[in-house]
């Protein structure tokens, strides 16, 4: 199940569409942080909508695409974490470092839009 | 109300990481049916992916037993996570925040052990690893 | 700052537009308690996308607005709870209660129409 | 990078609850003014929500003072929660989870704690309470 990625002007956009085995994460963090580099692109929006679990392998996979494209330039945005998602994963004592997140992909790439501090 | 649910245990083999996929959407699957709502679902699909993948990277293979599960007028959900590995050398030290022997988060049990009502480990070097975990319907 | 609430069909929906204070809240709890009784509704849904932070006093609202209402046959569903506010809510220690969420309107309505355990 | 911002101290008089609201704002626009992102920002305006509540329900007035902070070589933000009401009996006892005095969660204080990086509270019966909190940019 391979994530498609949109080139939006300077953002990418990885829209997640379905549950995704471990490898599917892996392919997912290399397409982006290769991409980033070819692009030039200046943020990368991950859309995880359709994800039912962050489990800490999800986590440690955003927290990496987001260090990675940080390298290049990029900032990465996680939106669409559902909330029973999100409750769960401070639960289990997991916190996605150095990603921010919206509710969904429009405040996402409002994000991007805003001046940064 | 969940009629009772007894005879849907299932036993998902993990061979390889898509059968984690599989194993957690059957679980999510049997919760919902024995009653469980909201969060409790998040909860048992994380839990059910977290063993699974302890199992592929440390045991290489393993079984993922899910069961519904009855007792004392409550009803819940029995995951038990078995393989024939290398075993835990230190299961104590396996159960701290941030403790892996493989570059990752160190959050699987401990993490296991704070969402799940119940938390059972057993280990036996050169033999394998059993996690039994229950969370109850509240 | 009165929250706007729109029958539609058998369901309430409370639209919260801006920060609330804690009367507000009380408010909104009253007025959802009251319209769920004349009404009849058998659902709730109580948008809090605008709200950028669910404090101690929030979530007890929230948790009171489904425990009251389902004293009356109605299921209660959070919709819009910002990733960031989530995180918070879980590592002060707080849960909302009775409270089934979900990431938008859409979803929200689309629980109630799924058949329920 | 945010440049320094020392002069941006303000004081918030907490009278009514809609000062509640008027401080978190203040809060969450000077946090991001000293260069905080993200879930900090909702923390830094929850924290000051519970902080300011406390005051109208136990003391029933106060002032909020936010302050960046700047110390070996971190920058953060320092909230200051003072009132002249009754004080806290007994403050062990306060800190703990799910402890209230008014029906209420009684995760204000406690859950304040765990957010902040920093946590002072002095207070003295019949003189009032102080709460000092703080932040660093991580
Ligand atoms: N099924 C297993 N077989 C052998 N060792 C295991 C197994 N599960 C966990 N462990 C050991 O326990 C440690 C902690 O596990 P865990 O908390 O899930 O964190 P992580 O998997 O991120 O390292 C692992 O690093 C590993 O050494
Ligand atoms: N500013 C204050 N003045 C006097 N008492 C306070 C103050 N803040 C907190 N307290 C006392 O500490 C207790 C715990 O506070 P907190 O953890 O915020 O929970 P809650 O406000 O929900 O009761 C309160 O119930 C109250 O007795």
């Amino acid at each position: 199940m391979q994530v498609p990625i949109l080139k939006q002007g300077d953002f990418l956009i990885a829209s997640i569409q379905a549950a995704l085995t471990d490898a599917d994460l892996r392919q997912l963090q290399d397409d982006l942080v290769h991409r980033v580099s070819i692009y030039r692109s200046l943020g990368v929006i991950v859309d995880v909508t359709a994800l039912d679990v962050l489990d800490s392998f999800a986590c440690r996979t955003l927290s990496g695409i987001a260090q990675m494209t940080r390298l290049r330039g990029a900032k990465t945005v996680v939106v669409g974490i559902q909330p029973d998602v999100a409750f769960t994963l401070v639960q289990m004592g997991l916190r996605l470092e150095g990603v921010a997140t919206t509710l969904d992909l429009e405040e996402g790439l409002a994000l991007f839009n805003r001046p940064t501090n | 109300m969940a009629a009772e649910a007894r005879h849907l245990e299932t036993s998902v083999p993990i061979l390889a990481d898509i059968d984690i996929v599989t194993a957690r959407q059957q679980g999510r699957a049997l919760a919902e049916r024995v009653g469980f709502i909201g969060s409790d679902l998040t909860v048992i699909a994380t839990v059910i992916s977290e063993l699974g993948r302890n199992m592929l990277t440390y045991a290489e293979k393993g079984v993922i037993r899910l069961r519904p599960h009855y007792f004392g007028g409550r009803r819940g959900i029995m995951v038990v996570a078995e393989d024939e590995g290398p075993g835990i050398v230190d299961v104590e030290l396996a159960l701290q925040d941030a403790y892996s022997t493989s570059k990752s988060l160190g959050l699987g049990l401990p993490g296991t052990r704070r969402l799940m009502d119940e938390f059972d480990i057993v280990s036996v070097l050169g033999k394998g690893t059993k996690v039994t975990v229950t969370k109850w319907v509240s």
